[in-house]
């Protein structure tokens, strides 16, 4: 959080220095993303040996299949010339053909997409609404056994990786009881809603005690802090107090850590998703790396790195809502 | 600020280990994870001489074996023994987590210092750089290192380090910054110091207590996303054991009732990022407590 | 009759050495100026505290805090929010951390009356319009706009002062209001004060360590050291002839605006902390005077002398002379 | 004890001329110091008067090598005071010319070192080799600023706010400095505490013949202590003169504004809230001021 007695230059000028910073933010974000996909794209060229083999290792390919390939490349042209034919194709949706589906990159992506945006979907809502709410529990009913169990559970929960957590939600509540399905992704609205809960569950957990910690913490902080006092000593019931003022200003801390999480939240589902054997973009990946589809992993990476940037910046956009003092400085860190 | 503290503070400082070692320790709970740690570094050193067979090696005639004298723990489908995986698979389990951290740790210090004390366009720059590694989740870059150069540990691991260093990196940024403007460093400048010794003998020393408690903490973080990668056989493969590659094998398993061979070695898991995490937070606490 | 009167308040925290407050004796009337002076540790703003009903978390506490014949010690949530929202209000020494950082002042300055009193935004706002500029803020409907960090120090100690006037208080506890502010700002501020207390009848409780500015701006002072109060007299004759001989030491430690300097005689050692205790009188172990065998017990708490109130075992030998004329080349420790 | 004093060839132990510095902002620039100079004899003693945003604090800084002026020069004893500084000796010259005591006695020490340590560092940067010599010298700074062996082996989390203030005091004796530098060095401290610090520094002034620029806010207290006193208002200089004729007959309404701030009995702070909206706005630039 910025000093206190930092002080935004122009008074009352606050629209044009707003407009500005969120300028100047989505100009770093594009650049963020420019050298993101820069750096993913050249990645290839780090693997041992020509890019060539490297991209049909594992496979005996045709020499028609070869020529595919350098053409699509560009393995002809200088290298900035091949990225930028790279990424006019990205961003027209075109990442390349997949050697394992027999079909464009994109189309096997976006065809695995909803089943993961449903996943993470149900696994923001638990983990907003168990990891504030508990967090939220353990700071005000600091030192009593309600806290102790909070940061218990906060202690196990981080240490739990989710793909324990999936096997052990499979065994109990699929497997033996037979509450749940245990595989795939489901037929219908219902259905896979059904389905999802479960892994939802085992994504969740770590995500659930990391945010819980920070919401206890930044709870705890703002208690201690002389307006809260200040509000107290004017009168304003506790319950008042806690909503508007720690809970308020507890929200920074709480909405920029969450937004950090995002990019581990998104790399879990790949163990989530092969645990449960669902269909989603994370097993994807899994799949793809073991059966060497390279441009299926390139795609996939970028898509998370460009779902993290753009998620950050979203946050960073919005966080003068959460914090004025920050409007003229432009970044929340 | 509790009498206790007054009152070390107002002893004389001397240079007695044990004295030393006593104050590491904390609650019953402090000194139970560290115990616990203890026990995993002696088990990862000594493994070969501890553990009873050779968990590469399965008898398809034990398949699912119950815990007996035989083998303490049983034996998964393959017919190895779950104990000897247990402790041999500490080696990789451990090794290539603290490989991530220490590297992590000593090129996040020398980076953050390094932005921190020069300041200005470097800062910045190099603020951006962080920034754009914060984006590449250590799990996917380890991911996208295996893709590149195959299954296995190194490739991962070297990978994981670079993806832990902005971590490491930004908070020595934040805590260099923050000391940086605090008079006693000014004085240190004042007295004639040169900017090396300011930043290394006079602001470092402050610093690294909060650095090592977050590298504990990130231990624990490694530990996790290293055995997630061999959960998804991408790190450690079979036969050399792992915790995480048991629990991928031991999957079926779970699905056929014995699910001994999964539970162990994900118990060993939690419990030691457990332990890092309470030690971690509690050196945290302590550094805490010191500023207060 | 007094609009607020302690009588014996003892506030004791467990793991403390000394109780943070022993057999506190004060009142102010309506119209008064009433200042309380101490070092740091010496329990004045808990005991401005404890006149809103504001106490330690887990204190034990004895005696009674009246206000307009309300005891606070033991009272209710529904009585304290009676006393807090329409009889005593209290400014705070720090106005920028006593101010949520993220809320607008008029958000700030309507809180109480909407929230407890229950008035429309409308009518609240316009309150508290009217507040900013009985507080002499040149722009109210701007400032109402503002946030804390685009207004100055001195500037926010006003919209302080306009929230406490929010309830039409009678008693005024002032916490080092001025302690933060420059010497020129601080000037305003007190002119203020004074102003508000005339206009209004306010009892005004000034809590400060700089015996100079009460002496300057109050009737009656209430000198404190380790959480007892050691004298009480008008401003005057605390001046010209203090009794105690911490007061006097007080007075001789800051360097003279005017006149033939002398070398100052300050009170040797350091305030008490909170982990020490006295037997006998806390100040002995600081004392010129002090003497083995009579100020080894417990002084007697405030007897009369002269036209104040003294605690301290030599008052009737220590007379002003004595005390004026401390040995100008006395040794510092 | 006593400092390199040169003999009296009329040379100023300090000479300040021209001196300016402006920050930027988001804004614009904002000027914290414009065109400031003066001089200081040997011996002599300054007060540097201002509130807060007057640029009183960035001086302070300026004369330490803290921070670079954008123009202007500092002359110590006739040599220009080198605006950077490279190479051991040059930056032990710096140090040997100005050091400083800050404001916060919390954080201006070291905290993991003993108070002993603290001053054996300093010692030893400036070239006392052996130890006995080293510890005899620490000895004798201690005793000056009224400290003995218990606050020796004590860290600073052991002292008082007064204890570690003087503790600083010795630190900055320690390089046996012309000139000493006190920015706010009393305002953070109880009033009893306070005075006690006045009266060492009196001594120390007197005792060792070293030249005090004494940054305050606090008019009394630059009475006390200095010759002569300079008011500073939004960077620039106000009024400049014997300390003992600024009191009695300010001639700058600014300085009057400033002396009838100051509480006492019949004090009237209604007059004085008028006086200083009357006050002429200072043709200073910019308008937002520096947090100092």
């Amino acid at each position: 959080m910025p000093a206190a007695t930092r002080r935004s230059g122009g008074r009352g000028g606050r629209g044009p220095a707003l407009a500005l910073a969120a300028l100047r933010r989505l100009a770093g974000m594009a650049t963020t993303l420019l050298v993101t996909s820069f750096l993913v794209f050249s990645s290839l060229y780090l693997a041992p040996g020509d890019p060539v083999s490297f991209l049909v290792k594992g496979r005996s390919p045709s020499p028609q299949e070869l020529d595919t390939i350098r053409e699509q490349y560009g393995f002809n042209d200088p290298f900035p010339v091949r990225y930028w034919h790279w990424l006019e194709g990205v961003l027209q949706g075109d990442f390349g053909r997949s050697y394992l589906f027999h079909q464009g990159v994109g189309d096997v992506v976006w065809s695995r997409l909803p089943a993961s945006l449903l996943l993470i979907g149900v696994s923001m809502l638990l983990i907003a609404v168990f990891g504030v709410g508990a967090g939220i529990v353990g700071a005000l009913r600091r030192g009593t056994w309600a806290d102790s169990t909070v940061l218990l559970m906060v202690t196990v929960g981080a240490a739990v990786p989710s793909f324990v957590a999936a096997i052990l939600l499979r065994s109990v509540f699929g497997v033996q009881l037979g509450w749940f399905p245990t595989f795939g992704n489901g037929e219908g609205a219902l259905d896979r809603l059904h389905h999802v809960v479960l892994p939802a569950i085992a994504l969740s957990v770590t995500f659930t005690a990391l945010v819980t910690r920070v919401t206890r913490t930044a709870m705890l902080d703002e208690l201690r802090r002389e307006h809260v006092e200040v509000a107290l000593s004017r009168g304003i019931p506790r319950r008042s107090v806690i909503r508007r003022h720690v809970l308020r200003n507890a929200l920074g801390p709480i909405v920029t850590v969450s937004a950090l999480l995002v990019s581990g939240m998104l790399v879990s589902t790949a163990l989530v998703e092969t645990a449960f054997g669902m269909a989603g973009v994370g097993s994807l990946l899994v799949q793809a790396v073991s059966q060497q589809d390279f441009q299926v992993v390139q795609a996939i990476v970028l898509l998370v790195v460009a779902a993290f940037v753009l998620i950050n910046a979203l946050v960073d956009l919005l966080y003068p809502l959460i914090d004025p003092r920050v409007a003229a400085q432009g970044s929340a860190r | 600020m509790s009498a206790v503290t007054l009152d070390s503070a107002a002893a004389p400082p001397r240079r007695d280990p044990l004295r030393r070692l006593r104050r590491l320790g904390g609650s019953w709970l402090v000194n139970t994870c560290l115990v616990i740690l203890a026990v995993f570094l002696v088990v990862a050193l000594a493994a070969p001489w501890l553990a009873p067979q050779d968990p590469r090696f399965g008898a398809l005639s034990e398949t699912f074996a119950d815990p007996g004298a035989a083998h303490w723990l049983g034996t998964d489908q393959g017919g190895h023994d779950t104990f000897s995986a247990l402790i041999e698979g500490t080696r990789t389990s451990l090794f290539g987590p603290l490989a991530v951290v220490v590297f992590a740790t000593v090129a996040g210090i020398a980076v953050g210092l390094f932005s921190a004390w020069r300041g200005g366009w470097v800062d910045a720059a190099i603020g951006r750089v962080l920034d754009i590694l914060f984006a590449f989740p250590a799990l996917l870059l380890a991911i996208l290192a295996v893709a590149l150069f195959g299954k296995g540990l190194t490739a991962p691991v070297l990978a994981m380090a670079v993806a832990y260093l902005p971590y490491t990196a930004r908070l020595v940024r934040g805590l260099a910054a923050a000391e940086k403007s605090r008079p006693y460093i000014a004085a240190y400048r004042v007295q004639g110091h040169s900017p090396v010794f300011v930043s290394v003998r006079g602001l470092l020393p402050n610093i690294t207590p909060t650095v090592l408690a977050q590298a504990t903490v990130n231990f624990g973080y490694a530990l996790l996303d290293l055995a997630a990668l061999s959960f998804l056989g991408l790190g450690v493969q079979p036969p050399t054991p792992d915790w995480g590659s048991m629990i991928n094998q031991g999957q079926s398993a779970v699905l056929q009732e014995r699910p001994l061979s999964a539970i162990v070695p994900a118990l060993a898991i939690v419990l030691v990022v457990v332990a890092f995490n309470v030690v971690g937070e509690h050196l945290a606490d302590r550094v805490a407590g010191r500023d207060a | 009759m007094a609009l607020l009167d302690i009588d014996a308040l003892s506030v004791t925290l467990p793991g403390m050495a000394r109780p943070i407050l022993d057999r506190i004796e004060l009142t102010v009337a309506a119209g008064e100026t009433v200042a309380l002076v101490g070092e740091s540790g010496s329990g004045k703003s808990v005991t401005a505290r404890a006149a809103l009903g504001l106490f330690p978390a887990g204190a034990d506490l004895a005696g009674r805090v009246r206000v307009e014949d309300i005891d606070l010690v033991g009272a209710d949530a529904a009585r304290l929010r009676e006393v807090r929202t329409g009889i005593a209000a209290m400014i705070f020494q720090d106005p920028r951390a006593g101010i949520s950082p993220v809320r607008r002042i008029g958000d700030f300055l309507t809180e109480a009356l909407r929230l407890v009193g229950g008035w429309s935004r409308a009518r609240a706002d316009a309150r508290a319009a009217e507040l900013l500029a009985a507080v002499g803020l040149p722009d109210p409907e701007r400032h109402l706009r503002q946030f804390p960090h685009e207004m100055s120090g001195g500037m926010l100690q006003r919209v302080m002062i306009a929230a406490a006037l929010c309830g039409e208080p009678r008693l005024l506890l002032c916490d080092e209001p001025t302690t933060a502010l420059d010497v020129a700002t601080q000037a305003e501020i007190l002119a203020l004060l004074g102003r508000l207390r005339r206009e209004r009848d306010l009892g005004l409780l000034l809590i400060t360590h700089d015996i100079e500015l009460a002496a300057a701006s109050c009737d009656r002072i209430y000198v404190m050291y380790a959480g007892r109060i050691v004298e009480t007299a008008t401003a005057d004759e605390l001046f010209a002839r203090p009794r105690h001989p911490y007061t006097a030491g007080l007075l001789g430690s800051s360097p003279p605006q005017e006149g033939p300097l002398t070398r100052l005689a300050p009170i040797p050692g350091a305030p008490m902390s909170l982990l020490e205790s006295a037997t006998g009188c806390a100040f002995a172990p600081r004392c010129r005077f002090a003497e083995p065998g009579r100020c080894d017990q417990a002084p007697p708490v405030l007897e009369p002398h002269g036209a104040g109130r003294v605690a301290c075992h030599r008052a009737d030998e220590l007379e002003p002379p004595v005390l004026a004329h401390l040995a100008p080349d006395s040794e510092d420790r | 004890m006593t400092t390199d004093v040169t003999p009296h060839d009329g040379t100023p132990l300090i000479e300040v001329s021209g001196l300016r510095k402006t920050y930027r902002t988001g804004t614009g620039e904002v000027v914290a110091v414009e065109d400031l100079s003066f001089s200081l004899p040997v011996g002599g003693a300054l007060g540097l008067v201002g509130e807060s945003g007057s640029g009183k604090t960035t001086t302070a800084r300026m004369l330490l090598g803290l921070e670079r002026p954008d123009a202007g020069r500092i002359m110590v004893r006739g040599t220009p005071l080198a605006e950077t500084v490279r190479g051991r000796a040059a930056r032990l010259a710096r140090a040997k010319a100005v050091q400083m005591v800050f404001q916060d006695p919390y954080l201006s020490l070291d905290g993991r070192l003993s108070i002993g340590a603290t001053l054996d560092g300093v010692l030893r940067l400036h070239g006392v080799r052996d130890p006995a010599a080293r510890s005899a010298r620490i000895g004798e700074l201690l005793a000056q600023v009224g400290l003995g062996p218990r606050e020796a082996a004590t860290r600073p989390r052991g002292l008082s706010g007064g204890q570690r203030q003087r503790a600083a005091i010795a630190r900055a004796l320690a390089v046996e400095p012309a000139l000493l530098v006190l920015d706010e060095a009393v305002s953070a401290l109880d009033v009893s505490v306070q005075a006690q610090v006045l009266n060492l520094l009196a001594d120390i002034r007197r005792d060792t013949g070293i030249g005090l620029i004494f940054v305050s806010h606090d008019l009394a207290v630059v009475r006390y202590l200095c010759d002569e006193a300079l008011v500073l208002h939004r960077g620039r200089t106000v009024e400049h003169r014997p300390v003992g004729d600024l009191l009695t007959a300010p001639a700058d309404p600014y300085t009057r504004l400033l002396l009838a701030s100051i509480p006492r009995p019949g004090w009237d702070p209604e007059h004085i809230a008028r006086q200083r909206r009357e006050l002429p706005a200072p043709a200073a630039a910019g308008g937002v001021v520096p947090s100092e």
